[in-house]
């Protein structure tokens, strides 16, 4: 009757053989309807229990996630799922660990921030999206095929989108849900084009082990680097670099906070796993001279360094100072991702799990001061670090390892990415390397200039006009939280080893 | 000249002309309709490249569900929005549009440039695919390669996307939502 | 003893965290005797190690790649001496702000900060590995950028600590630069490996274009970046030529943080960083620095001629010693080097802290009668040497340190510097005596300016009466935090601290510490000539100087004050000397010799004064225009690039999306054409 | 038998116009429509090329998860559009500017 009946026993017995593989990912399938299921049961005063579920659950995935590594130890390091629509590999699972811890955190300070809370249409729809996303975000550190990257993507952004627009009583957040959906549908397309071109080329979907690379290579170059490119503008559009960044000041400012914080750490992280697995397979191909992908991810970290750095020294509003300075830690991420090498890639692990530390604390921060002064501007900062010391305290620490100053992790991150890239240059002696390390220097120096503004204006300046200031139950627990954050941004500066020896 | 390709030209031609019309027409309510019409000429060339499964899916899901969504978008936001955008303030081929224009015209030029320096019918795959008869016919029931394939192959999608669907429903039923829940 | 000198360092670090929990008048207290003991455990550390071996111990610290990185504490002569010198000059200095910064609303925060500048430069002297070394560098920079900016509701003081800060910023990436580039080339981190004796820096060497090292040779290019790397992070820190701007604006901040920072201990880090990185260098880049340090000296002490502001003067005479110390450093005096950062660190210190008191006694005056006077323009100062005696005692002696008389330890240090730079151009072409007749001149330069300096301010009458004839003068040198720190550090301005011999420098225990034996023979007559002419000539200037500021003033009709008379009593007898000496045998000429004393060598040294303020006049524009310029330039870039990536954000995410494929677009036709 | 060429120009072209309704179209909605004919521009190549793949399938799957997944994308962008709808009175996202520099 059908011609797939033969392989028909094979195909099933590899699905049965992944499932051990796939455990988080099931976990947080059952996450995901249990919270809903909590959500619907509990009705509107659901929202503490879908976190406690949902935080619950993480910790449990969370646990998931570090098996993980034991089995992946028992199978040569890294083995492939679902008819090879999945790779697992150890750095994959280092990435599903930040990004599980950080959507822990983030999970908890969604409930935290005053003006979240105050949604009139509560948050346990909240909870349920940011664990779907989690969900999407697993298999787009995982996918090697070009459905399923397709898939994780979509799944990613569209919760993005909801997140974006979650506060639907306002009109900054929908006016960020509106750019956001629209800028991220268009690129979406885009990408979806140039799969379709790639496939049209190779007839093949999977980039890993499947037709797809020796097609290309056979095919006429021209075409090949215009599907690339098209493909690469659609993760270009979750890894926000330049010219992909547009939507990014717009909406990091519009959405809410702590959606900001999510959509600054952790699709981007993610994204930068997509880009190494979408990558690996080029490079090591010795016949791949089509599309020189160094010099492409050059060019591109050195202008997103440059263009969001230099961009973000002339902000008002914190949350677009911090729009603007991720775009350039993209860039400096890219640094990394430029050089191809195992080093690379855990220096960029490193460097990302501490700029989420870091981004996540500073948005806290933002939020605090925002929740007791209603500060979101530069001048609303001013003499603030005076009136709450102890934030002001934990703001210039996070904003240190931002900048990459020592002692404190962000420095190290730095150092990391260098020498990686340094230790790439010695060998090879490219160019555009050593335009990199330029770069990622003179940018390090001018992302002071910014950083450096927010404390004079927390402790130099002063306030010309009392404000009322107050403080909240939740507003406590965001400084603890940030406070903790900056400790670790302190130790992992001292530290880095228990940090790098986990990843 | 077979029956095939003529039929292939009249579907593009329905299809590019009325994407044309959506694009230059100043009424809004007629340019959803003529959508259809693309629509519909799209499934049509599906139906020509053997894929009858996506024919029907595009006309349920695209016709049935995504088009009649967007109608009730403009119900729903209201009779004036309707007649704000009757009115459209700004002709196609005005000045403002002009680099657009050039941008689409110069992607549209490179496009067909490498589309063309590219022999699409004899890539090397494609020849393989007809030397192992690895091709779909008339007469072949794909219907039923499709679903074995959606429950092995590719189960982890199909899967995934249940929960992408949930996860989209949840979160536009929370967006459209009244406020006034109290 | 690795853990008294750990100890040492961390006790600020206890105070500071201490100081960051309580608030009040208890804040000086902790960081005081925080510095007091670090102070006495650093004599101990001084006393069982200094001049024995070098103790180094560390840990393992983190691991990059295949590289261990240690941390640890490497103590050998030179970080136990500035270990100790640094508690020597933060322990008056925290007696002084106790009472000097007593009134001021933040005064809590004012240790805390003091106290973590005290570690971070503390840390900085003993720690092992570069990585180290670079955090704390930066943490001193930070650190001072927080004390220079603690009056931050002057809009002047917050735009000379962006200054600073920017400045230092410009050396610290010439030090990250260097850094790594000596990893990359010895692939560790660690002093004693790089720099130790026999170690991986003295094994290499430029052979062929090539930088070759134990297993690995790069293009020589590298280590010339390297170096230049170092220059630069010397420049910042140390304020030499170009990157000296910042030092002078610096003086915004409080004077005892001056006295602290900018003179004593922060400045000095330039200098010791060279001293660790002393291996580094060849013979040609040390000519470099011997000529960079050498311009700083000159054109500072130019500079200084002309200044009217108290502070700014010892700053820029600040600026000229440190061009000293890299000049001894380029002419591989490296022992008298050191030695000079120490006794400067001292006497610099001593005098601001007394510019420290008597801006404090002016600002005392000002408010008292409501003046609209800067309390630092020592145009408005004069005669306060009855007023505050004590302090005037200690500005001579600061004075006569800083300009190197004899039985002081300037004396010792600096003429060694200058007896040393003729030997050294002895052995180079005629060009290189450029060097040692500059610095020779520097030297009278410093001697004039620093004699305008205590003249405006000690003697004279008070010209505030000038602007306000009858005011309320409550002046006195203060209470006890303001004299022990001035009696102690004058105490250390003497000879006797440093050698028993007031005269040769050689036979002091600091610069035989550093040198080895055979470098004591007095070789040549330079060690006697320099000396001699050295000081009568400086004391020639002084007089010059005397009869510039105080003779004008017998002009004046209500000047006629005894002490006035004494003065010009003096005169004429230094006159009548001068006559005995010199003029008596050639009496023949008589009036026309004296005529030709007037007018022409007078007029010639009006001419010198005339150049001389030419020369300060374009230092200043080359300062104003050139290297702020250079800044200006750099900020007009960063808005450039700012604005036209800001100008795509019109808030319409259509013009977005076709920005967008626009530059896709872009791509695509350059591949093509390509 | 109908060249695949003639399939990627149509294609190409389809996706042009889509872009050109994208980039001029005052109207969110417009957008939208337009961003279904890029969508449906890369369907069609799926498709036509899927043809030789009957094995794997690739191509018809795919257009079929595309096809889904707009239907998703444009459910969640329509709700947006709404909420803009009621901030704004208007959806022409020229005039949603409040966010910018």
């Amino acid at each position: 009757m059908n011609d797939l009946l033969p392989s028909l026993s094979v195909q099933l017995s590899n699905t049965i053989g992944s499932l051990p593989y796939f455990n988080p990912e099931i976990y947080l399938a059952v996450l995901f309807l249990l919270v809903l299921v909590t959500d619907l049961i509990f009705g509107r005063n659901s929202a503490w229990i879908c976190r406690i579920v949902a935080v619950g659950g993480l910790f449990i995935i969370l646990f998931k996630d570090l098996q993980q590594i034991g089995l992946l130890q028992q199978n040569s390091g890294s083995v492939f799922l679902f008819s090879n629509m999945l790779r697992l590999y150890r750095t994959a699972v280092s990435f599903k660990l930040i990004i599980d811890f950080f959507a822990i955190i983030l999970i908890i300070y969604f409930g935290l921030d005053k003006r979240l809370k105050n949604h009139a249409k509560g948050l346990s729809d909240l909870y349920t999206i940011v664990i779907a996303s989690i969900l999407g975000l697993h298999l787009m550190i995982m996918a090697v095929d070009l459905l399923s990257v397709y898939l994780a993507i979509e799944m990613v952004s569209l919760a993005s989108y909801l997140l974006a627009a979650y506060r639907s009583e306002n009109g900054f957040s929908a006016e960020a849900g509106l750019k956001y959906v629209l800028f991220g549908a268009v690129a979406s397309a885009v990408m979806l084009y140039g799969i379709s071109l790639l496939y049209s080329l190779t007839g093949s979907l999977n980039y890993f082990d499947g037709n797809l690379v020796p097609g290309l290579i056979a095919a006429n170059p021209a075409i090949v680097s215009v599907a690339i490119i098209l493909v690469l503008v659609g993760i270009g559009f979750k890894l926000s670099f330049i010219p992909m960044h547009f939507w990014v000041p717009d909406v990091y400012q519009g959405a809410p906070t702590p959606v900001t914080a999510y959509l600054s750490t952790l699709p981007k992280i993610a994204a930068f796993a997509l880009l190494i697995n979408f990558l690996t397979p080029f490079i090591f191909n010795v016949k791949w001279i089509v599309f020189d992908f160094r010099l492409f991810l050059s060019v591109l970290g050195i202008i997103t360094m440059i263009a969001g750095n230099f961009a973000a020294v002339w902000q008002k509003n914190i949350k677009r100072i911090l729009a603007y300075s991720s775009i350039g830690h993209t860039g400096f991420s890219l640094m990394a991702v430029a050089t191809f090498t195992g080093q690379g890639v855990s220096a960029l692990t490193f460097y990302l799990a501490v700029y989420a530390f870091a981004n996540i604390g500073v948005l806290m921060l933002a939020s605090y001061f925002a929740d007791v002064s209603g500060a979101e501007d530069l001048d609303g900062y001013k003499g603030l670090g005076l009136k709450y010391p102890l934030a002001g305290v934990c703001f210039v620490i996070i904003l240190i390892s931002l900048t990459g100053l020592p002692v404190s992790a962000g420095f190290n991150g730095k150092l990391l990415v260098f020498s990686s890239v340094y230790a790439v240059y010695e060998q090879n002696h490219n160019l555009w390397l050593l335009l990199l390390l330029v770069t990622g220097a003179l940018t390090t120096v001018v992302s002071l200039f910014y950083y450096i503004k927010i404390p004079l204006y927390l402790f130099l300046k002063k306030q010309e006009a009392e404000i009322q200031f107050e403080g909240t139950e939740s507003g406590k627990w965001l400084l603890i939280i940030s406070a903790i954050l900056a400790v670790i941004v302190l130790l992992l500066g001292v530290f880095p080893n228990y940090l790098v020896g986990i990843l | 000249m077979s029956a095939a390709n003529i039929l292939f030209y009249i579907m593009s031609f329905i299809a590019l002309a009325s994407a044309g019309y959506v694009a230059v027409s100043k009424n809004l309510v007629r340019s959803v309709f003529i959508f259809f019409v693309t629509l519909f000429a799209l499934a049509g060339l599906y139906v020509l490249a053997l894929a009858d499964f996506v024919a029907v899916t595009q006309i349920v899901v695209y016709v049935g569900g995504i088009l009649v969504l967007i109608l009730f978008a403009f119900m729903l936001s209201g009779r004036e929005t309707l007649n704000v955008l009757q009115h459209p303030d700004r002709s196609v081929w005005k000045i403002t549009n002009l680099p657009a224009l050039l941008i689409v015209a110069l992607l549209f030029i490179v496009l067909i440039n490498v589309i063309l320096k590219t022999d699409a019918d004899h890539l090397g795959w494609i020849s393989d695919s007809i030397k192992t008869k690895n091709y779909i016919t008339n007469s072949g029931d794909m219907t039923g390669n499709i679903g074995v394939n959606l429950m092995t192959r590719y189960l982890l999608p199909f899967e995934i996307i249940s929960i992408l669907l949930m996860m989209a429903l949840v979160g536009a039923a929370h967006l459209s939502r009244k406020e006034s829940v109290e | 003893m690795a853990y008294h000198a750990l100890a040492a360092v961390l006790l600020p670090l206890l105070a500071f965290v201490i100081n960051c929990f309580i608030k009040g008048k208890a804040a000086g207290w902790v960081s005081t005797i925080a510095i007091l003991l670090g102070s006495v455990v650093s004599i101990i550390v001084f006393n069982h190690t200094f001049n024995t071996n070098t103790i180094h111990v560390s840990r393992l610290w983190f691991t990059i790649g295949d590289t261990q990185v240690y941390a640890g504490i490497l103590l050998n002569n030179l970080s136990i001496l500035m270990l100790l010198l640094v508690n020597l000059i933060a322990l008056p200095v925290h007696i002084f702000s106790m009472a000097y910064m007593g009134h001021d609303q933040r005064y809590g925060r004012y240790f805390t900060c003091l106290s973590l500048f005290c570690f971070s430069m503390l840390a900085l002297v003993v720690v092992d590995n570069m990585v180290l070394f670079y955090a704390f560098w930066e943490l001193v920079g930070f650190s001072s950028y927080l004390l220079i900016g603690f009056w931050y509701k002057k809009e002047k003081a917050i735009q000379a600590n962006k200054k600073a800060f920017i400045m230092n910023r410009i050396g610290d990436i010439g030090l990250l630069i260097a850094i790594l580039l000596l990893y990359a080339q010895y692939h560790t981190f660690d002093l004693i490996k790089l720099f130790g004796q026999g170690g991986l820096v003295s094994q290499s060497f430029i052979k062929n274009g090539m930088w070759i090292a134990t297993g690995a040779s790069i293009p020589a290019v590298w280590q010339y970046i390297a170096c230049g790397g170092i220059f630069l992070a010397v420049c910042a820190k140390s304020a030499q030529f170009p990157l000296h701007t910042w030092l002078p604006d610096a003086m915004e901040g409080p004077t005892s943080v001056s006295a602290l920072i900018h003179a004593a201990t922060m400045v000095a880090a330039g200098i010791f960083l060279l001293g660790r990185v002393y291996p580094m260098f060849n013979t040609a880049e040390l000519d470099a620095l011997a000529f960079i340090g050498c311009f700083t000296a000159f054109m500072a002490a130019t500079i200084a001629l002309t200044q009217n502001d108290l502070k700014r003067v010892l700053a820029f005479s600040t600026i000229s010693q440190l061009g000293f110390m890299v000049m001894a450093m380029g002419i591989n005096a490296y022992a008298s080097s050191l030695f000079h950062l120490v006794t400067h660190a001292f006497f610099k210190c001593l005098l601001f802290l007394v510019a420290g008191v008597v801006i404090h006694e002016m600002q005392h005056v000002k408010d008292e009668n409501q003046l609209d006077i800067d309390p630092q323009n020592i145009l408005y100062m004069g005669g306060l040497r009855k007023k505050m005696p004590l302090t005037f005692i200690a500005a001579i002696i600061g004075g006569a340190a800083l300009v190197g008389l004899p039985l002081t330890s300037g004396y010792l240090s600096k003429d060694g510097i200058l007896i040393q730079a003729f030997e050294w151009s002895d052995t180079k072409s005629v060009g290189y005596k450029i060097v040692p007749i500059m610095m020779l001149i520097t030297s009278w330069l410093t001697a004039f300016y620093v004699a305008r300096l205590i003249f405006k301010v000690f003697f004279g009458r008070l010209r505030v009466l000038d602007v306000k004839p009858v005011v309320l003068c409550h002046i006195s040198d203060g209470g006890w935090q303001y004299r022990v720190p001035l009696i102690l550090l004058s105490l250390c301005c003497l000879f006797p601290v440093f050698s028993l011999n007031p005269l040769l420098y050689e036979q002091s225990w600091l610069f035989k510490a550093f040198t080895t034996p055979d470098h004591l023979e007095r070789m040549n007559i330079y060690h006697t000539i320099i000396p001699a002419g050295l000081n009568i000539l400086s004391v020639a200037v002084i007089y010059y100087a005397y009869a510039v500021y105080i003779q004008e003033r017998k002009m004046l009709p209500f000047a006629q004050n005894n002490w006035v008379f004494d003065f010009s009593y003096n005169q004429w007898y230094f006159n009548k000397a001068y006559h005995t000496l010199f003029v008596k045998p050639v009496l023949a000429l008589g009036e026309g010799l004296f005529w030709f004393d007037r007018k022409v060598i007078d007029g010639f040294i009006q001419l010198l004064q005339n150049i001389l303020l030419w020369l300060s006049k374009v230092a200043d524009v080359m300062d104003r225009y050139v290297i702020d310029g250079f800044l200006h330039l750099l900020t007009a870039i960063v808005q450039y690039i700012g604005n036209f990536v800001r100008s795509f954000q019109t808030g319409r995410v259509q013009y977005y999306l076709l920005s967008m494929l626009a530059v896709i677009v872009a791509w695509f036709i350059f591949k093509t054409l390509i | 038998m109908i060249s695949l060429t003639n399939y990627l120009v149509v294609s190409a072209i389809l996706f042009c116009i889509g872009l050109y309704i994208v980039l001029v179209k005052r109207n969110a909605i417009q957008i939208l429509i337009g961003i279904e004919m890029m969508l449906n521009a890369a369907i069609l190549n799926l498709v036509a090329f899927g043809k030789f793949d009957r094995h794997n399938n690739g191509g018809q799957m795919f257009a079929l998860f595309a096809i889904v997944l707009a239907a998703a994308t444009t459910a969640v962008a329509l709700a947006i559009v709404l909420n803009v709808y009621r901030r704004y009175k208007t959806i022409d996202p020229d005039k949603v500017d409040q966010l910018k520099d």
